[in-house]
Order: structure tokens, then sequence, then C-alpha cells
């Protein structure tokens, strides 16, 4: 457990004697901040793999009365996925600073990295809210470095994300009215399909995919994210997303009675459908690059509100593995596809997808950098995203009459297939390039590199990556 | 008979202040109204027994929010009288969808009265180890002091996004001897107070956040009357004074952990030492933070 | 006796307090210009309040009491008359407000 | 019909009349205010809870104290960024930005 105070501690400490001392080269203090808190993380996963989960009572109270804080080797994943990312966008950052608008960038990612790992480690609801609007506000001031174009975007990001926490917050004020607790792991002894749970859960899950932006409540995203600076378009679609989604992951597995479940799974499934449709759609029409990415987001959390649906629907905890596992492709993925776009845009000088016509012949690694990204989103083999679109595809075929989802799926695919071929085609097309108008950094190129290829490499360990995947999600 | 009448009144009262907030002729009278609907939630929180939140509300959500709704209103580009263009057909619209979420939300609080709740017998339980003798702040500085240290995070946070978003000069008319004058007779009868709030806090309502909002308008009214200089980001000491809250929080929360039985526990003996501690700093940041979203200039971003 | 008299007349106080505010609210919300708007607004501030206190005055049990609410009606006074020149003389600079 | 349950009607209420502000509003300044009545709604529905118990639940209290500073620091966010969303778009056109 100490090993994961640490690398909470670590990220908050950093960015408040950031604000405090403002020391000349920020960027390497936030790059060893993040590598010292990947270690910890690291080493509180094996920790909580080999003792199973841990809990702590904050200030020593019994349980109802203190919040606790649980470490399963889930949350511990999470914690080394946050800071790990963390750590690839800060090399990023530190390299290329026109990719993060300006200083006041590496306080606000380290609280960014704080308030994630406070939320996968909390187990209290109302503390759950308190970190969802840290995560909020952390996002909107993110968005904000980019100045004014970024402002309208970021104050709608704002206004719906705080709709979002209050939907939520209501919610919490209704488990606690009806069953007298707020802590999920006592609530889940507790609960009972009658009407003020459901009535709380509906709440709850609205404001939460409010503020993931799953379909059909995903429209304040693409502005928000393709209006902010590079490397916080990396993090926002990478990590920030990533938490709400949890949250609703925890309430519907845990607290939710199982019952209540299988009706509200078949809604997240269809949603989830629908999100990749209409996600790859405006993604296919998008005039502008990093647009593009950000409707791919859209639709890629599709998988993952499928695969949380299916989960739920069928109690088939195979799709669990296949949950995390999208959560951890995209995020690696999407870092190195948003990485890619600004340094494609910048030396471009461009953000229509059109003048990316021939680029590859001048920017060589960037452009192969969104192939292997979006090869994973695609779900083309090796990659993390064909492993976690095999898992969930698996138990889809064993049964004909699941196969209408199957079919999903694949017209999923499809779409992701050629939103990405549209930027590729275009890329490595052998007319004549448009001048640039920068000279290329192709230090950046590899930097942005780096965690498309670690995506290929979840491929080569995936067998024992799958089982302890299936162990994990238990 | 007489506390339905009073109940149902201001319940109505509320309401309609509420539909005025959003509704009025011009925003002038929208931020008015507001204001009016704050005071008259402060009442509605003291009849329902929750003094510390009569005092929150009444210094944080009627009297700064206020205030902000005011500067912002000021700043305001266009002419303000304009009402809001918006479709009749879109509100009607929207009232047909909100209207039966009316009947969904009743239906599920109607079983909640009947509840008895258990928490408020365990929380009396432990409250001789919690190191305060008042309930509620021993739930915040003590039993849930994680989400109070996350709270100051989120402050900070308001703070340093608002600062991304350029320099805001305060341009402050010839300081006037009568504004002045009564400026200096109040400022320090409004530290008296909120030491005062702040050290009852232990048995009684009051509290970090209740103190560190009147201390912020007491910085506020020097700040406009013209007795204090510019509040610059760029002064060490003011951001020290705006992170030291947490700083010393997070100090707690590590030595506990390094040092102690566990993250927050405080030692037997220590724990009102340490809340006091805990409490008095965090009312200066809140102090100072709240002060600097409301009459901060912002500097560029690069100084 | 005396004892319903006190009553009587401190009911009448309140009531009267009560009267001020609600003009006093109504100027503030429907008068035109901001000189209009202040004086709604000081006459509910200053006799308003006055007459509560003095109604509340008859019921308090002790001196004690009735020293807080004078003490608070005069810091109000101060602070609104301030308030309410600063606002004059802001409103007296610019041509029309609104 | 408790006492309580009064309030926790009218607390539903005003929460969702503030949805319904944010959902039909347009100016900036009537939002905020949409999304403040909101979170007061909620507030009055968690106060009202507490208040079934006497004396009031400290701990739903202080979990209100709590939101309304969370809250606060939210409004304080948003009307900086309306005003500099709204005076930018009120100056394009007429003059280059400064800066």
């Amino acid at each position: 457990m100490n090993a994961a105070l640490l690398s909470l501690s670590l990220p908050l400490l950093a960015a408040l004697l950031l604000v405090l001392l403002r020391p000349a080269r920020s960027g390497l203090c936030v790059i060893l901040m993040s590598a010292a808190s990947l270690v910890a993380a690291a080493f509180a996963l094996q920790q909580a793999i080999s003792l199973g989960p841990q809990l702590l009572q904050i200030g020593g109270w019994e349980t109802p009365l203190a919040i606790r804080f649980q470490l399963t080797p889930l949350t511990a994943l999470l914690m080394v996925f946050t800071a790990g990312l963390h750590l690839l966008v800060a090399l990023y950052a530190a390299r290329s600073p026109h990719a993060t608008g300006n200083e006041d960038y590496w306080p606000l990612s380290c609280l960014l990295h704080a308030s994630l790992v406070a939320l996968w480690l909390s187990a209290d609801l109302f503390n759950l809210y308190v970190t969802l609007e840290l995560l909020s506000l952390c996002a909107v001031a993110l968005v904000a470095l980019a100045g004014r174009k970024a402002y309208r975007p970021a104050f709608n990001y704002l206004m719906l994300s705080l709709a979002g926490s209050l939907a939520y917050l209501f919610g919490v004020a209704l488990f606690y009215g009806r069953y007298g607790v707020l802590d999920v792991l006592v609530l889940a002894e507790l609960t009972e399909a009658d009407n003020t749970t459901r009535l709380a859960l509906l709440l709850m899950s609205v404001g939460l995919m409010l503020k993931a932006a799953l379909w059909p409540l995903h429209l304040w995203l693409p502005p928000a994210h393709s209006g902010a600076p590079t490397a916080v378009s990396a993090l926002l679609s990478a990590l920030v997303v990533k938490g709400p989604i949890y949250i609703l992951w925890l309430i519907w597995s845990q607290i939710a009675p199982p019952e209540l479940g299988r009706q509200a799974g078949f809604l997240f499934a269809g949603a989830g459908i629908l999100a990749l449709i209409s996600g790859g759609w405006s993604a296919l029409r998008a005039p502008r690059l990093k647009m593009l990415v950000a409707y791919s987001t859209v639709a890629q959390l599709g998988y993952a509100l499928l695969a949380l649906g299916l989960l739920l629907h069928w109690q088939e905890p195979r799709m669990e593995a296949a949950l995390w596992l999208f959560i951890l492709a995209h995020g690696l993925a999407k870092v190195s596809m948003f990485l890619a776009a600004g340094e494609l845009q910048r030396v471009l000088g461009t953000r229509r997808v059109r003048a990316l016509k021939g680029a590859s012949q001048n920017m060589p690694v960037a452009m192969a950098t969104f192939a292997v990204a979006g090869g994973s989103l695609i779900g083309l083999p090796p990659s993390g995203g064909f492993l976690a679109k095999w898992l969930l595809l698996q138990p889809l075929f064993e049964q004909p009459q699941h196969w209408p989802w199957a079919f999903g799926v694949l017209l999923g695919t499809l779409m992701s297939a050629a939103y990405v071929f549209r930027v590729v085609a275009l890329g490595f097309d052998r007319a004549r390039p448009n001048p640039l108008s920068v000279k290329p950094d192709p230090v950046a190129q590899w930097l942005a590199m780096l965690p498309a290829l670690l995506v290929l490499s979840l491929a080569l360990i995936s067998e024992p990556l799958l089982l302890w995947l299936g162990g994990v999600a238990r | 008979m007489t506390e339905w009448l009073f109940d149902g009144v201001l319940g109505l009262l509320l309401l309609g202040l509420a539909f005025g907030a959003l509704h009025g002729r011009n925003l002038y009278t929208s931020v008015l109204l507001f204001i009016a609907f704050g005071l008259a939630l402060a009442l509605i929180w003291a009849r329902l027994g929750a003094a510390d939140l009569a005092l929150a509300e009444a210094a944080i959500g009627a009297g700064l929010t206020g205030v902000l709704l005011f500067t912002a209103l000021a700043r305001q580009p266009g002419p303000a009288d304009l009402p809001d263009a918006t479709g009749t057909r879109l509100r009607l619209g929207a009232a047909a969808v909100v209207l039966p979420m009316l009947i969904l939300l009743v239906q599920g609080l109607a079983p909640l009265s009947a509840v008895e709740p258990r928490m408020p017998a365990l929380i009396t339980l432990h409250l001789d180890e919690a190191g305060v003798s008042h309930p509620v702040t021993a739930v915040l500085l003590n039993y849930r002091a994680w989400d109070t240290l996350l709270e100051l995070a989120v402050l900070l946070l308001a703070l340093l996004g608002a600062r991304q978003l350029g320099p805001r000069p305060l341009e402050l008319a010839e300081p006037w001897p009568l504004l002045r004058a009564w400026a200096r007779v109040l400022a320090p009868l409004l530290v008296l107070a909120a030491g005062y709030i702040l050290w009852r806090g232990a048995s009684a309502p009051g509290g970090a956040f209740q103190a560190g909002a009147l201390l912020a308008s007491g910085v506020v009214l020097l700040r406009l009357s013209g007795l204090v200089p510019r509040l610059r980001w760029s002064f060490t000491p003011l951001r020290l004074l705006v992170l030291g809250g947490l700083l010393v929080f997070i100090g707690v929360a590590l030595m506990t952990a390094w040092l102690g039985e566990g993250w927050l526990t405080y030692p037997s003996g220590a724990a009102k030492l340490l809340i006091v501690l805990i409490e008095s700093v965090a009312t200066l940041s809140i102090a100072a933070s709240l002060s600097l979203l409301v009459v901060g200039e912002g500097e560029d971003v690069s100084s | 006796m005396t004892e319903l008299l006190l009553d009587g007349l401190s009911w009448l106080l309140l009531i009267g307090g009560l009267l001020f505010f609600v003009a006093g609210s109504i100027g503030l919300l429907r008068f035109p210009d901001t000189v209009s708007r202040l004086h709604a607004l000081t006459k509910a501030d200053t006799l308003g309040l006055g007459l509560v206190i003095a109604g509340l005055s008859l019921r308090a049990d002790s001196l004690w009491e009735v020293g807080q609410m004078v003490l608070i009606w005069l810091l109000l006074l101060a602070s609104s008359a301030t308030a309410c020149q600063l606002l004059a003389r802001q409103a007296g600079e610019e041509p029309r407000d609104d | 019909m408790t006492s309580s349950l009064f309030w926790m009607i009218i607390g539903a209420t005003l929460w969702l009349l503030g949805l319904h502000g944010l959902l039909t509003l347009r100016q900036a300044l009537r939002r905020i205010i949409a999304f403040n009545l909101m979170g007061s709604g909620v507030f009055l529905v968690m106060i009202a809870l507490a208040a079934r118990s006497q004396p009031s639940d400290p701990l739903l209290v202080a979990l209100v104290v709590t939101g309304l500073v969370v809250a606060v620091s939210a409004t304080a966010l948003a009307l900086r960024l309306a005003g500099v969303a709204q005076g930018q778009e009120h100056s394009k056109g007429q003059q280059e930005p400064r800066q």
C-alpha cells in the first residue's frame, strides 16, 4: 500500500513545488517524477498480485466511517498505465515546447496524474465525486492553455462536465439516503433492486456518460480535444475519459444488483455499437486532422462501452479482460496518434487533412507512427488493439444468436479502417508533397512513435498478458 | 401548522427566486435574484438545522458568488439588457422532457424519508477520539480529511485555470477618503470575526472555509480601496500562502503514513493540535485563493 | 397589560420593518436607474432593519442581546452608507449605465 | 408528507429547473446560474436527508460544505472563461485581438 501512496503523493507534491518554485527546467523534473511514480506503481502492482487486494482505512477509523483506498491488481495496473502515459507524454512535451501551451502545463499535468491516481484508489462514492471534479477542472485548465481559440470549447466542456458531476452527486445522495453508507464495498452487499436504487444508478450513469463522452453525450469532446495543445489532447483522450468509465464499471459491476445490470447492459452495448458507427462516420468526414483523431476517440470508446454492456448483460467475465485491454491499448495508440498528428500539423503549418498529401516523404516517422497507431485502433494484428478485439469477439462467435453484435463490431472496424486509411493513403501518396513551414524534428517524431511501439509489443507478450488479465479482472 | 406555513412560503419563495434568476428580464435582475436566492437558501439551511452550512452559504455561496457574478456582469461586453434568445418551442420541448423526470425523482425520493440513518450514531460514538467536539468539523478534518485535502486542490485548480485566461486589469477609481477610512475600520473587524469563527469551529458551527471566506472579503475590501498593492502571482510569499494549506496537509499525511500509523491517521492525543494547525494554515490559503479569484488581476503567464 | 402592549408594539414595528424591506426590494428591481435604485436600497437597509431590530429588542431577554443587535445595526448603517456613496459616485461619473 | 420529504421535493424541482435552464438558455451567465441552481438542488436534497435525524446528520452537512466549495471554485473558473470567450467573440472581426 505504501508504494501506491508514494505513487499518489509524488505527482501531487511535484505539482505544488512546481507552482511554488517555478524551476527553469520543469520538464526534466516532471519526467523524473513520473518515472519515479511509475516505479512505485509497478512495485504496488507487484505487491497487489502477490499479496492480493488490500484495503486502507484512511485515518484509521472503522469501515463505514472512513474513506477507504482499495489496491487491487486492476487499480495498480491503471496506476502503472497512468504514470507510464504521463511519462511518455512528458518526454515528448519536454522535447517540443510548442506542444504544451505554456509553462503551467507541467504542474497541471502533474495534478491530472495525481487526481487520476486518487480516482483509481478511492472506494468511496463521494470521494470519487471530488476526484471527478478535480479531474474535470484540471482538464479544462489544460484545454485553456491553448489560448483564445480554445476558450469557447473549454467553457462548453466545463459546463457539461459540471452538469454531469451534479447528476452523479444526486445519485450519490440517493444511495446514501437509502443505504446510509458511501463505501463501495459495503454498498455492494446491501443493494436491492428497488426504485431508489434504479434512479440513483440512472442518474449516475447519465452523469458519467456525459463526462466520459460516451455516445450519445459525446458532442463536447471533439472541439475540446482537438482545440487543446497537442500534449494535452494526448493526455485528455488517453487518460481523462477513462476515469468516468472506471467509475461506471465500478458502480455497475460492484454495486448494482445483477438483474438491473442485465437490463442496463443491453442499452450500454447498443449505445456502444452506435458510438462505433456515428463516431467513425464523423471521423471519416472531419476536415481537420486533430478533429479526425478526436472523433476516433468517440468511436473507440464505443468498444469499451460495448464490452462493459455485454459484461453486464451476460455476466461474462471474459469481457472484463477485453474492457481493460481496450482501455490500455486505446490509451497508448491514441497518445501516439495525437502526438504524430500534432507534429504533422505543426510542420505542415495547416490543420487540414488534405494538406497531408505526400507527407511521408518529408516526415516518414510521423506518418509511420500514425499508421502503426491506426493499425492498433483498427485491430490489425499484431497489436494490443487486435488482442482486445479478439477477446471481445471470442464469446460473440460462440453462439449464433450473438452474431448481430459481432456484425456491429465488424462494421465499426470497417469504419475505423476507412478513416485511418484516408489519412495513411494521402500521406503515402507519391505525389509532390506540400511545402513545409518549419523544419521537422526527428527526435520528437520518434518520441511520438514510442507509445505505438509499446502497443505493438503488447502483442508479443499476448499469452501471459491474457492469462494474467483474466485473473486480474476477477 | 405555523411550521408548515413557514416551510411552504419559504419553499415557494425559493422556487420563485430560482425561476426569476433563470428567466429574469435582463442579466442584472437575474444576478440580483440569484443573490436573493442564496440568502433564502441560507435561511433554509438554518431552518433544517445545518448552521455550518448557513454560514458557509451566506459567506461563500451568496456573498462570493454574488461578487463574482457582478464582476462578470460589469465586464459583459455586449448590451446586458437583452433577454435570452431561445425559442418558446425549445423551452416547451425541454420542459416536456424534464417534467416526467420530476415524477421519477419524487418516486425515488419518497421512500427515503422513512429510512433511519445510522451514520450519526457512529460519528457521535467516536467523537471523543476525534480531537474536536463539533461533529461537522470532526467529519471534515478527521473522518473524511482526504476529501477536504482534495477540495483544497480543487480550489487551487480553479486559480491555476483562471490564470491561463490572460490578464484582467482592475481599473480602480481614485481612492476615496471615506471608503479608505471605513475599510480601515472594517478590515480588522473582519480579521477578528474570521479568527473567532475559525476557533469556534472546534466546538460549534464554523470552521476554515467560512473563516477563509470572511478573510478574503476583508482583503477584497482593502484591495478595492487601494490600501493593498496589486496581488502578484510572481511574488513567492503569496504563492506560498496559496499553497500552504495543501502543503501542510500533505506533509501531515506523509508523516503519519511514514512515521505513524497510516495515511492521515493522527496520533492519539495530537489530533487536536494537528487539526488546529491544518485549519489555520488552510484558512489563510483559502482566503488567499478566494481573494485572488475575485480581485486577482492575472499577469501574462510567461512572467 | 404591559406584556400585551409590548407584544403589540413589537409586532407593529416588525411588520413596519418588513414592509420597508419589501418596498426596497421591489424598488431595487423595478426602478430604472442607479440613483433611484440606491434610494430604494438604503431605505430598506436603514429603516427596515432599524424597525426590525427595535421590534426584536422589545422581546429580548437581556440588555446584552439588545446591545448586540444595535451593534449589528450600526455596522450595517456605516457600511451601507459608504457603499451607497461609492455606487452613487460611480454612477455619477458614467453618463448612464443602462 | 413529512417536512424532510417536502424539502427533498423542492430540491429535486430546483435541480430540474436548473437542468431545464442549462438545456435551453444560451447566455453564458444564465447557464452558470442554472448550474448553480442544480447544485443547490442536490445540496437541498442532501440536507433534507440529513434532517431526518435530530440533530442533523453531520456527515451530510460536511459533504455539502465540501460540495459548496467545489461548486464555487467551478463557478469562479466558469465565469472567467465565459468572460474571455465572450469578449473574444465580441471583438472578432472588428480588431485584431491584443497580444
